[in-house]
């Protein structure tokens, strides 16, 4: 961790660690694509998370070794990946329903744009020269109690990303609970953005500066200290 | 770390309050989770609604349950059997209200329950005494009734095998409304014949996968109920 | 065949042959409780016909030996039953998936009544001492696309069971499509009654007499020169 | 007496018409059945609707299909990847029309066609642009937008083992579509890497219920539609 303070925020490293940190032992937890999925290398010892992949697998373990592939064995992301002892292989409806039914306890996702109510933009960029493609990210954000968010803290071209009002198209209102960036760890309550946590050498001021709505410190929040 | 398993039937039905929902699952009989229904019965929780297919048999089981008094209302399809004598009476005296289901409408409200549907339209019961007062609402010219998803507190099933994630196989006939009814509850509570390490189930074969239960006992000799209902039995044990 | 015709009408064994013979080779079929269960004994040689029964089993086999019952092996009458090789066993929404969706092919049922129009009263005599259950009769009598009646002609005390209207709670609106009862085979298409076939002995006059809704001549149904 | 097996893929598509709708398993590549879809494009059979998670990859199999111009519509989730290049070329051109549907939408709208439920509430997809024109409506204090069952034709399966009745037990993760789509199509037709004995499979491990299976067809070493794509193969075959 001391070396991230050399430069501005956190690493990828320490945002996935981040996350780990806040998945208990014992919960079903959904990675999406990309950036999120490196959450699973960092859970902390001590700790049984069961990963579920919506194409039909709970139990999912590491990436396959090369050479013993399987094509049949995939993630959500089409990766090659392999099963734990315990894991379960089910259809289609059914890995919805878990999700749906509120049974997954905490996905992971990415993000182009997080309101300060918690809406969430990952799924359009709303051109129209794009393909339009959802995945079952909104249903994801539908059904699982925690939703957080792993994300740049802003664009590359340096927009914020975190924002008032998301102007992309919505994948889900209302449905973030936490936003973890290179710069800050954010929680979204009451419409409101709270954060939690700052990266070595980012302030309060300079945070509020590259985040586009509103942002308030932890304590603040309503029961805050009953809650900690 | 992960490990379901609970000591005891006490144990694992302990927290069941006045007034939960408890699914239980049982086609009859078969299916029917006695042990864990009896240890219901010595914990006491009352005004209980029960979702079941039936309204148990002789005076074991459920039907000691419904004795008992700890049942308020029972959601079900079929209550009546030619060996059921508690709840036929208890009901013809106003003492225990029933909400009857037809039985496919049944499964599907529990399994929409564990989906997070929270309702949905069937042509079961359209034009029958038992769709009055729902909204019937017509799709490609045909008329269809809205049905409402079934939740519970607490699923008491029984299964055959399960490992400490809580992943289960049932034995034949006997997995009927267990699978959905795991599905539906806060807390799912199962009797296992046999519990096994993890991996000895073909997770291709796993019914139903482990995040739907919360409580593993292991009752390796399970009362056949139909032989206590037989014997005449009554629970607490005559 | 021949001993039937000492007494007037079919025997219960010559009412359920002749479900029998209209239960095509390779068809899915439900059987009540009850009298419908007679059926599987007579199904012509040469044709395979697999059972399904609601509480979970489809490919269910002939009822269990004495000493080899499995009290975890029953049909949707509690009684013990066996499987036959290629058998399967799901749960309860999926069996009522079969039901509801169309899949079963047949299903033969018993009544208290059946109206002219095809309506199905056989769950409850509306006596409020009875204690009302219904099981699975109307999720059958929704989705099955052939529903066959199986039932005495009239009732022990000689009341008419084809009937203009049920006065019995219905079942099922329009539901029923053939029914087969000690005296008669009577297709019900387009909200009339079309006799098919008499038993030995019953004149069209007498079975008119014992039917509380008019019958018709199978040769007035319309298409019916075509169809046979 | 019931045998479902045919002799060739060829036989198992036939009489698919033009016009028909056509639901094909498979996430990806795994679990999609190239040689009946390959089968599919021999048979010519245009203007379809094809309902499949995501639109093809490379050359083969659904993008081939799509390639020669068979499909008018397309029902998915995901009809982007990094190597789709058929169905986005085409998209942009106006010449096929998408629906998107949210995954698990998708595969419960299937299983409700499938399971005789004409329509269902959920929450997935309030509040966004894919829920524009639906219906929505408040069940305890949350929306819910209505879902409409999806019916097929036909379904074009993958699985790994079948008997002669049609009971279908899947291999890992290339399960995913194809159980529902068995039971929403009014003639399901599968390809099987192994078909076995009647009571082989046991009828506790039985995935898909031989009822929802019509014609079975053999291909005991089916292509890997993956390598087919990083091999840059075409079909017909180049």
């Amino acid at each position: 961790m001391e070396l991230a303070a050399q430069k501005e925020g956190w690493s990828l490293t320490e945002m996935a660690q981040n996350v780990a940190r806040d998945i208990h032992d014992g919960a079903y937890v959904n990675l999406g694509i990309g950036m999120p999925e490196m959450v699973a290398g960092f859970i902390p010892e001590g700790r049984e998370v069961i990963y579920h992949t919506e194409n039909g697998l709970l139990g999912m373990g590491a990436v396959a070794a090369s050479g013993s592939e399987d094509p049949e064995l995939v993630n959500a992301g089409k990766k090659y990946v392999t099963a734990i002892p315990g894991a379960a292989y089910f259809h289609h409806a059914d890995s919805f329903a878990m999700i749906r039914g509120g049974h997954i306890d905490i996905c992971v996702l990415g993000a182009y744009q997080v309101s300060q109510e918690g809406d969430l933009a990952n799924w359009s960029t709303g051109n129209p020269e794009d393909i339009p493609a959802v995945g079952g990210a909104m249903d994801l954000v539908a059904g699982v109690p925690s939703v957080f968010v792993i994300t740049k803290h802003c664009t590359k071209s340096g927009e914020a990303k975190i924002v008032k009002e998301c102007n992309y198209p919505l994948t889900g209102k209302k449905v973030v609970s936490r936003i973890y960036t290179d710069l800050a760890i954010i929680d979204v309550q009451n419409e409101k953005l709270f954060v939690r946590e700052m990266a070595p050498g980012v302030t309060f001021e300079s945070l509020q500066q590259q985040t586009g709505a509103e942002i308030h410190l932890i304590q603040e929040m309503e029961g805050h200290d009953k809650k900690e | 770390m992960i490990n379901k398993i609970v000591e005891s039937a006490a144990e694992a039905v302990a927290g069941i309050f006045d007034g939960a929902t408890v699914m239980i699952s049982g086609f009859g009989e078969a299916g029917s989770p006695v042990e864990l229904i009896h240890a219901l019965v010595d914990q006491r929780a009352k005004n209980l609604t029960v979702v079941s297919n039936n309204a148990g048999s002789g005076h074991v089981g459920l039907a000691a349950l419904i004795e008992n008094r700890q049942v308020s209302k029972i959601i079900c399809s079929f209550p009546r059997t030619t060996i059921s004598v508690v709840f036929p009476e208890m009901y013809r005296r106003g003492e225990i209200e029933l909400e009857l289901v037809p039985q496919g409408t049944l499964a599907e409200r529990i399994r929409a329950g564990g989906a997070g549907i929270p309702a949905f339209y069937t042509p079961t019961s359209v034009n029958t005494p038992l769709a009055e007062g729902k909204e019937v609402r017509r799709f490609n010219g045909r008329d269809y009734v809205l049905e409402h998803a079934i939740k519970a507190d607490f699923s008491l099933v029984k299964c055959h095998m399960a490992d400490k994630y809580g992943n289960l196989v049932y034995n034949k006939t006997a997995r009927n409304f267990g699978p959905v009814m795991c599905m539906a509850a806060k807390t799912t509570i199962v009797q296992a014949r046999k519990i096994v390490e993890l991996g000895e189930i073909d997770p291709e074969c796993v019914v139903t996968p482990g995040i739907f239960v919360h409580r593993i006992v292991e009752v390796s000799n399970p009362a056949d109920e139909s032989k206590l209902v037989a014997e005449e039995r009554r629970y607490p044990w005559n």
